[in-house]
């Protein structure tokens, strides 16, 4: 039975991935879960220089799901590469950078730090304001979308991910515009964008007012947006969004995704990876499948 | 690295002991046996709506018997569906959690307010020290028979029923009461005044902080609180209160 | 103790509404609950004509929502007219008839048979796929969203609620421009769309491929959109959006809405719009709340 | 108006009586007063995350006792969720819903397929009538000996092990049967070929359909089914399965 799938070039040896900023760098989740049995490390989102995050309370639990403002807290790219990376090296998986910028200046930055490290793929987070452009995100806009992908290929040596943000109109013109700019491989998707009041103090429940919601709540409009991405564009999906057990990921990928990015369930359930990794297996075996890649976007009417 | 387990723990009695205050025995595993004065544990709701865990304090650990006391207050949807179980019953936990306080030999404030009271019975079971205590409360008292077996107990009740009337403070210096070192757990006010008291009576004050959570292992970075200094993990001046806490020396944070 | 509401002139006995679509025009709901104890029962889309609607399945449960894709079947507007209204006027409840359309005439058409009938406001679903403009939604464009708001406004009588998608990347585009061609209220949100697939026949859970996700689920990205709108414009607004019990709508009314619409909870429970209702006036009195118009976006940081 | 009821139902017995099929009795304040064969009641999941009622079929009333039976196969997580209670737990149902069979004089076929057995066994009970009672399985039995109380039972099941292999057209051919009305409910193959049947033979044909349902009251038109005629109240060529239906006269429904 083949697990395996590939990726611009990068085989993982299954389909199942951490989602950026859930997983940190791995080091937690490593006292409960084998990181060797992961088909990848989606590590939390690293900038050029260090960034202390918003003001606390940072999340909220939804129905559902959870709202999280954590403002990308992250420790920067040099302590990142000092410490995060060799620790995942000692791991049999794949490793894959989510960068996160203010400007299109500091993505570069950071991807061209990476280029000569030992690193698989970047991701690149296209959801954080561009605050040069008055703080409308890269990501809900196709021009801004397809030159951000273009200058980061510019300084990548790695296949590059652009993680895709839900809280558009319409998901496919976001996909086209990063297609257009180069991209090797999308992921979606991002969170999507929610309130939480608490009506005793009547105050919001985040300080940052707004939080990016994820949970098996937002699962339905994941599928969705893998769907119409796949019909849209050639390049490989990695689905992401209320992935909480084998059966979500299946969807997943019968939707069109090559491979899963499992985030809140972490939270949920913190050996949840490999529960999905096993069953995947058995669904294989239960319906004679000899290669997940068969599964890829099998769904029919 | 610190031992860490995912259980099915089945409650060993529940009962309540104060207005929406509830007292839960669970027997476990292995957390128990590993489990430290000042941690705490995850308890995973069984509604699928509520997909985060609720991290508790651990009130008292019994090693021999492998339970663990909780004390919690009912404060939302998860702990209502907790406080409704019963003998038996069956809850995912995950811990032990976080760092516990550390044990020092000095005279010692032992400090709780409101529902930051149970996490302080394990300690003061534990500190081989003199040992003063004293619990704030807004009106109904809880757990202070259980504190008595352990040191002197001096009480504040907001509304004066029992002990001082006002806070923890007000109640040290009611009954001038002095100590080397504090280790406390409450509301943030008191927690502030605390760490005031000792910097001007130059004492050492270990305190236990609270934030929502997610992970509860330190990967989500929800829970952060300030730190004085850059944090050698975070790379910033944030403490992760899961993971660097929940206890803190009350100089090294900003709240 | 005050729980009446003004929206543009029309004075509802209390802020909770049934959501179109999910409540017909109230005769099987009737067997359950005292339509008298209602602000407003706001009727299912009808058109100008019988619509046959989508080949079943039609719903499918999600996590902590569903989605539905009926096809906006309705019995067209001379038996409504003949039929459902003279059946609500029995009732001292405000009478809101949701209308729907496949082109700017075909809405034209039903709001100037309605105009001269005893309905106190109309709600106009835009979105609906406009045929004549390759089928996306005319709620997805503001040109469209402005364009059949004013057009519809030619022909009201009554005041016109624009309900808005919230499948777009700015909400507040979208209110603006229905402010600007004249609606006189916003209802938001719609459903979000999104896909559901059944892993071990590997086909889409709803006949339609996709469906609108509804309940609980999307209660936080309701209420930010209600938030950021209220922000962005003068308008009243309607919210709705996975209202499950008094608590989400004080939360939507805490948000910025001056009414609610309770639509998938009825199918969870058939007596929750009364209970809503209960469950505002015990709060107010909890909190000593002497008019509920005091709570209208009263949230604060 | 036809009275329904929401209730807290409960559970008086369950079992399972054959592979993924569980038989459940629960006591009901109203609904078993006023349940009629064929009906069917909503059943609402005790987990957050399910939001949407599960319509059950009847399979038999017991009024002396405001008792029903159920009959269901655990096909996804709401049964799953349903078939794990125990006698005494509560659960949130609304009926009864839809309507019945009628009852007719005639000699009459009562046809069940599959999960569509059940439903058959309160108007086999019934029926004041000559009656042949044919039921289709897979393989495993089930209810037959209760349908053995009320007429001739004959059985088919796919591979054979039971009665006729083959469906339940094969069986009646095989055992010769006839009747002037037929009374069915199954899968759509099997209501296919008896609605072909009762036209060849022009005899009286009611089958019981099912859908994907979100109200369950004939509210929301998610359950609809074609009709031949335009209905009265869709004002098109739709018919509500949980309102006009679950059973219908198969001439007056296209599928």
């Amino acid at each position: 039975m083949n697990t395996s799938v590939n990726i611009a070039g990068v085989t993982f040896k299954n389909p199942v991935m951490t989602a950026s900023g859930t997983f940190g760098s791995g080091a937690e989740y490593s006292e409960f879960v084998d990181l060797n049995r992961l088909g990848a490390v989606v590590t939390k989102g690293v900038a050029n220089v260090p960034w202390p995050g918003n003001p606390t309370p940072r999340v909220a639990e939804v129905y559902g799901g959870m709202l999280n403002a954590i403002g990308l807290q992250n420790p920067g790219i040099d302590l990142f590469i000092e410490r995060d990376i060799p620790f995942l090296k000692h791991y049999d998986t794949k490793i894959i950078v989510n960068v996160c910028g203010k400007t299109t200046e500091d993505y570069c930055e950071v991807v061209e730090r990476l280029a000569d490290q030992p690193i698989d793929m970047m991701e690149i987070n296209i959801s954080c304001p561009n605050v040069k452009e008055g703080g409308i995100a890269f990501g809900q806009d196709p021009k801004a979308v397809e030159a951000i992908t273009r200058e980061v290929k510019k300084y990548a040596k790695q296949p590059v991910i652009m993680k895709l943000s839900p809280n558009v109109t319409d998901i496919t013109t976001m996909a086209k515009a990063a297609e257009a700019g180069g991209a090797d491989a999308l992921s979606l998707i991002n969170t999507l964008t929610g309130m939480k009041i608490d009506i005793h103090r009547q105050q919001f429940a985040l300080a940052n007012k707004t939080g990016g919601m994820s949970g098996p709540a937002v699962h339905p409009i994941a599928v969705r947006m893998v769907y119409q991405v796949a019909q849209a564009v050639d390049l490989p999906i990695i689905g992401m969004g209320g992935i909480m057990n084998a059966e979500d990921a299946i969807e997943m990928i019968l939707a069109g995704a090559t491979a899963v990015s499992v985030g809140t369930a972490n939270f949920t359930n913190q050996t949840v990876t490999t529960e999905i990794v096993d069953g995947i297996e058995e669904y294989m075996s239960r319906y004679g499948v000899d290669d997940v890649c068969e599964l890829i976007g099998a769904v029919h009417e | 690295m610190a031992e860490k387990f995912r259980e099915q723990a089945i409650i060993i009695r529940q009962e309540e002991i104060a207005d929406d205050i509830y007292s839960m025995w669970l027997r476990t595993e292995h957390i128990a046996e590993y489990a430290k004065a000042g941690q705490f544990i995850s308890i995973y709701c069984n509604d699928g709506s509520r997909i985060l865990p609720r991290p508790i304090s651990i009130c008292e650990i019994d090693k021999a018997d492998g339970a663990l006391h909780l004390v919690y207050r009912v404060a939302g949807k998860g702990t209502q569906e907790f406080c409704k179980l019963h003998t038996g019953a069956q809850l995912t936990i995950v811990g032990p959690l976080g760092n516990g306080f550390p044990k020092k030999s000095q005279k010692a404030f032992i400090i709780g307010g409101g529902i930051g009271i149970p996490p302080m019975l394990q300690l003061a079971k534990e500190l081989d020290c003199e040992k003063q205590i004293v619990l704030g409360y807004r009106d109904e008292l809880f757990l202070v028979e259980e504190f008595k077996k352990y040191g002197s107990v001096y009480l504040a009740t907001e509304d004066g029923s029992a002990g001082t009337e006002g806070n923890v403070l007000d109640a040290i210096r009611e009954n001038g009461l002095s100590a080397d070192i504090i280790y406390a757990c409450g509301p943030m006010p008191m927690l502030r005044a605390l760490k005031a008291y000792a910097i001007e009576h130059d004492i050492e004050c270990w305190i236990s902080m609270e934030e929502r959570m997610a992970c509860g292992i330190g990967a989500c970075l929800a829970c952060t609180c300030q730190s004085k200094n850059k944090d050698e993990h975070s790379n910033v001046n944030n403490k992760r209160i899961c993971k660097e806490g929940p206890v803190f020396r009350a100089r090294e944070v900003e709240f």
